[in-house]
């Protein structure tokens, strides 16, 4: 049996129902574990006193906000080349998740940014791609509420989401090139840890593993709705016809 | 010419046409018939090849095919002339002289294509197969808002011009043209609503 | 192709001024900003190469919902997909149409409307390189926008949405050349930048294009 | 005339996003604005109040072709000129559900958007108010605009040009009204300026629009 | 009811019809014929008021005429049902239950407009004129698209309710309806070219 066999819309149901109770229960571990530890547990951090906390948030978004477009990029890939119905209801289904993640990023940031920058918003490079990331979102989830046909949806929010991650990229060196801007650089790689020591990077990590879980249940929940709903159409459409 | 071979059609993902099998030579025609919302449009679009058979084969010479829809294509700025002459040149060929008689055309030349009546502009509509120069025609009630006169002169160049070189054309239409050319009830193909095939199928 | 691209160049022309509206909006955004924003020289010279550019790509945008909308409607979209025209063929004419009804005049015109918004007199050669080599691109990413959105009634709205995010490292680029430009530094990077996304756009679009449009016209 | 306003509105909701599509472009422009301008807070936050009203206007004037044309193209104008609502009425109901559509959530919206363009935070009262008593001002003159230009192809174009100059007052108030706002000084003639713009329109605009219709019609 | 007292009437400026007299009685109907082009789009769209009548006298009722153009006025975006509604609330009636047999809408009723086949889109378009509730329609081809089982379905509600209950009708058509009316054929009414008239004379 092939691995696409689990992409069929049953199969998926099948298998999804067991496995989303256990994903969700790992999210909720890991987000309590780590944001009480992040929160209670650590010192406040010498120049940023209290404020660092909001880390524990606004990291694990960020990093979501990104890694949801490329998941819906590689779900848009396999749509295309495939035609697996899942894939295209998948990307979908991640578009609001991985929407609330930047909005999450965004607001978080804007919180932080007041004590630690004196202001809310700054057009620093690396802020100002996660608008445009941001505005991708919209329009993706506009193209798909927009289309009657579902299938003709899948197709163009699929090339969109090609074309669309193109253009990312380059707006990403874009907003490099315009200027420095005020934002850490990556403090999250595995070899360096400058900014971030070892007492806000354990629970750092937790969060990660819970918000990386609660992405994958929520994306699995919609996607599990989105199949709800197509065959819901399917029957009406068949009911229509008798 | 044209071979179809157990084709199923299908319109907004539901299959509306199956196992639709027919055949037509060359200087032939064949006539789609039957009621509003049957699935004649739906079939021509598919034989046409702008959207997918669900099943089946559809063969024609490469190539070789031309569409006429329920809409013209016409360009309201634009005279007929020129409109005829933008298909013309797409196409690749000249606009054969005759054109302008074979569809009542020559007083109109000039006009802007915009002022024309509704039964003019249907000609001129035509008057683009006259240009195209393809074989195969799929033409869907091609003779809408066509007064008597217009309708003869349309099956003439049909008959005497079109399939008289060799030409073959399906016609969806609820008149009759008055060529003679077999008939296809399309009735007793319709999907059976509780039939499965759909595009959604996977989901049930 | 050549036959297409004549037909959109009259249409544009028959249907009401055609060449003369795009540079009409532009201009009139151009003039609309000091009335916004207040008469101060100063602060009008610092912020006329991004209103410039944003001018631009706005004249852009109000005209691109009719590129493909009105061949769909009327039909000849579908006939032209059954027609022996590659849709990538189609697809590049209609683009290159609308730059040369909107793009081209903007950028020949651009320059002489410097000095409403006190523009730096250094600023107007980089004024007119950045727009020759950016508008292209602009109208090229149009036209995709338009083709994801051509069978929708009121597509207009929404394909402003998915395009202008795309349109993003033009109009960075563009404007920061300008800019350059103005202070006297150096705009050679963003100039080239610039020709190497319009280059881009104009080898991978055109596919995208095609293929959206067979899918929209299913 | 309920009917129709509906009717309208329902349609803006159903094609896919309706009031979101206005709303989203006037975000896009307010994002592209520094963008093009450069990050330089100060100086945004000098030109912020202008640019607030300049993408106001343009949401609105993006939307205003949609208004009669799509009723045009599809016989429904004619119909609704032969039936018994008297077309002042139709006017007036597309000019509200226009609003509805655009001005509204838009002016919801702008407040929420300052930080963007770094506002003071004293104007913020100030944008809320002049929008609200501005915008619907757009829609009534954009919907005169959109009657002038209603059979022509290609007028998306020509009724930006002949809408703007109309819009100009409303904008020159309404940006300076936010303006005096942020410099703590008195903006309470501007904004009764700006409601007896919006009041006039409301009271003449019907008729003129009707007959402007009626003239398009045959 | 309505009465045309030798009128010209002129389409871009250009007389097409003059000395056009007829009259109908209520419970009547009159089919306009002419060849395409003669001007039985521009006589009707003269009739109900969308354009001014060169010269001569239209008399009818009153606020009770209601047009159906080649266009239909329908939204694609909104169901059978929404859109025939919006019509009834524009004219101040509820819908009459028995227009979704008459039109043989029932099946299609909450289906969005822009899935129905071109017939079924018409069908649609007519049933607008049984929500209207004028007793005077000017109907503009109105069978166009549509198959012979529809066509009489349109002529019995026709002659069976509009007529019956006193109502007019103007019907241009270039097709046997099948309901019996007296017909007017247009072509004697043409204006010759080279006739004055014209909206432009005060400049000769
Ligand atoms: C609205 C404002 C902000 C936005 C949109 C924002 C956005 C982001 C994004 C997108 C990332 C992830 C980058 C990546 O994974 O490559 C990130 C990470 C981070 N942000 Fe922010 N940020 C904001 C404000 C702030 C502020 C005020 C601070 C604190 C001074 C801050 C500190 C950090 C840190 C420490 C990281 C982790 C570094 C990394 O992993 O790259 N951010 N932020
Ligand atoms: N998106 C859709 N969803 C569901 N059904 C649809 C959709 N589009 C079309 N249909 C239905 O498919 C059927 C076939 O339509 P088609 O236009 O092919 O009919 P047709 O034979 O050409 O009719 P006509 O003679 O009226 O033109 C119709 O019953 C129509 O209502
Ligand atoms: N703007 C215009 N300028 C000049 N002639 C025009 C203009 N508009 C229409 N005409 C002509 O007026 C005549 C009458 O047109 P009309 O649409 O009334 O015809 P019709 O009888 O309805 O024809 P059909 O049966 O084809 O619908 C036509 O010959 C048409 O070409
Ligand atoms: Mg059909
Ligand atoms: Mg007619």
């Amino acid at each position: 049996m092939s691995i696409w066999e689990y992409a069929n819309p049953k199969k998926f149901m099948a298998w999804t129902a067991p496995v989303l109770p256990v994903v969700f229960g790992g999210a909720a571990l890991c987000l309590i574990v780590g944001l009480v530890w992040g929160f209670f547990f650590t010192p406040d951090d010498y120049r940023q006193g209290s404020t660092v906390k909001i880390i524990y948030l606004h990291v694990p978004a960020a990093f979501f906000a990104i890694n949801a477009w490329i998941m819906m990029l590689v779900a848009s890939l396999i749509w295309v080349i495939r035609r697996h119905h899942v894939s295209a209801l998948a990307a979908r289904a991640a578009a609001p998740v991985g929407l609330t993640m930047t909005l999450i990023a965004l607001f978080t940031g804007a919180i932080w940014g007041q004590p630690m920058w004196g202001t809310y918003w700054a057009w620093d490079p690396r802020l100002t791609s996660f608008l445009i990331l941001f505005l991708f979102y919209l329009g993706y989830i506009a193209l798909w509420e927009a289309i009657e046909d579902p299938d003709t949806a899948a197709d163009l929010t699929s090339v969109l989401c090609m074309v669309g991650s193109i253009f990312a990229i380059l707006s990403r060196y874009a907003v490099n090139f315009w200027n420095q801007g005020l934002h850490q650089g990556a403090s999250l790689s595995l070899d360096k840890e400058e900014n971030v020591s070892n007492v806000f990077w354990q629970p750092l990590v937790i969060c990660i593993v819970g918000f990386g879980l609660l992405f994958i249940g929520l994306v699995l929940l919609r996607t599990r709705t989105e199949i709800r709903v197509r065959r819901m159409r399917a029957l009406e459409a068949r009911a229509r016809r008798a | 010419m044209l071979t179809v071979q157990d084709v199923t059609c299908a319109r907004g993902g539901i299959p509306v046409l199956s196992g639709i099998n027919f055949e037509v030579a060359a200087v032939q025609a064949l006539i789609l018939r039957g009621p509003n919302g049957i699935g004649k449009t739906t079939l021509l679009r598919t034989l046409a090849g702008l959207q997918p058979a669900l099943a089946g084969k559809i063969t024609h010479p490469e190539d070789e095919a031309a569409y006429a829809s329920h809409a013209d294509g016409i360009k309201t700025a634009l005279t007929v002339e020129e409109n005829l002459k933008f298909w013309a040149e797409v196409y690749g060929n000249p606009i054969p002289e005759s054109i302008w008689q074979a569809f009542d055309l020559a007083d109109l030349q000039h006009r802007i294509a915009g002022t024309l009546s509704a039964g003019q502009k249907r000609r001129l509509g035509l008057a683009r197969l006259g240009v195209v120069g393809r074989k195969v025609l799929f033409l869907d009630e091609p003779t809408v808002s066509l007064d008597g006169f217009s309708v003869r002169l349309f099956a003439d160049w049909l008959q005497n011009t079109h399939l008289a070189a060799g030409g073959v054309a399906v016609i969806a239409t609820h008149i009759d043209l008055g060529i003679d050319a077999p008939e296809l009830e399309l009735t007793p193909f319709r999907v059976a609503s509780d039939k499965d095939g759909a595009a959604d199928e996977a989901f049930l | 192709m050549i036959a297409l691209l004549w037909r959109d160049l009259r249409l544009a022309m028959r249907a009401g001024g055609g060449f003369g509206l795009g540079l009409a909006f532009f201009l009139i955004v151009v003039v609309l900003v000091p009335l916004g924003v207040g008469p101060q020289t100063e602060l009008l010279s610092r912020i006329a190469p991004g209103i410039f550019w944003i001018a631009s790509l706005l004249a852009a945008l109000l005209s691109l919902d009719r590129i493909f909308a009105l061949d769909f409607d009327d039909g000849s979209l579908a006939l032209l997909a059954t027609s022996p025209l590659p849709l990538e063929g189609a697809a590049l004419a209609k683009a290159i149409a609308h730059w040369i009804t909107t793009g081209l005049p903007l950028t020949i015109v651009a320059p002489a409307l410097g000095f409403l918004l006190a523009l730096a007199p250094e600023a107007y050669k980089y004024l007119l390189m950045s727009l020759l080599l950016g508008t292209p691109a602009l109208s090229m990413i149009g036209t995709f926008g338009a083709a994801l959105t051509v069978g929708l009634r009121r597509g207009g709205l929404l394909l402003s949405l998915l395009v202008l995010p795309l349109y993003v490292p033009t109009l960075i680029y563009g404007a920061e050349a300008v800019r350059r430009g103005a202070q006297g530094l150096d705009a050679s990077g963003a100039l080239i930048l610039l020709g190497v996304i319009t280059a881009g756009c104009f080898a991978v679009l055109p596919f995208a294009t095609a293929a959206t449009l067979r899918i929209n016209l299913r």
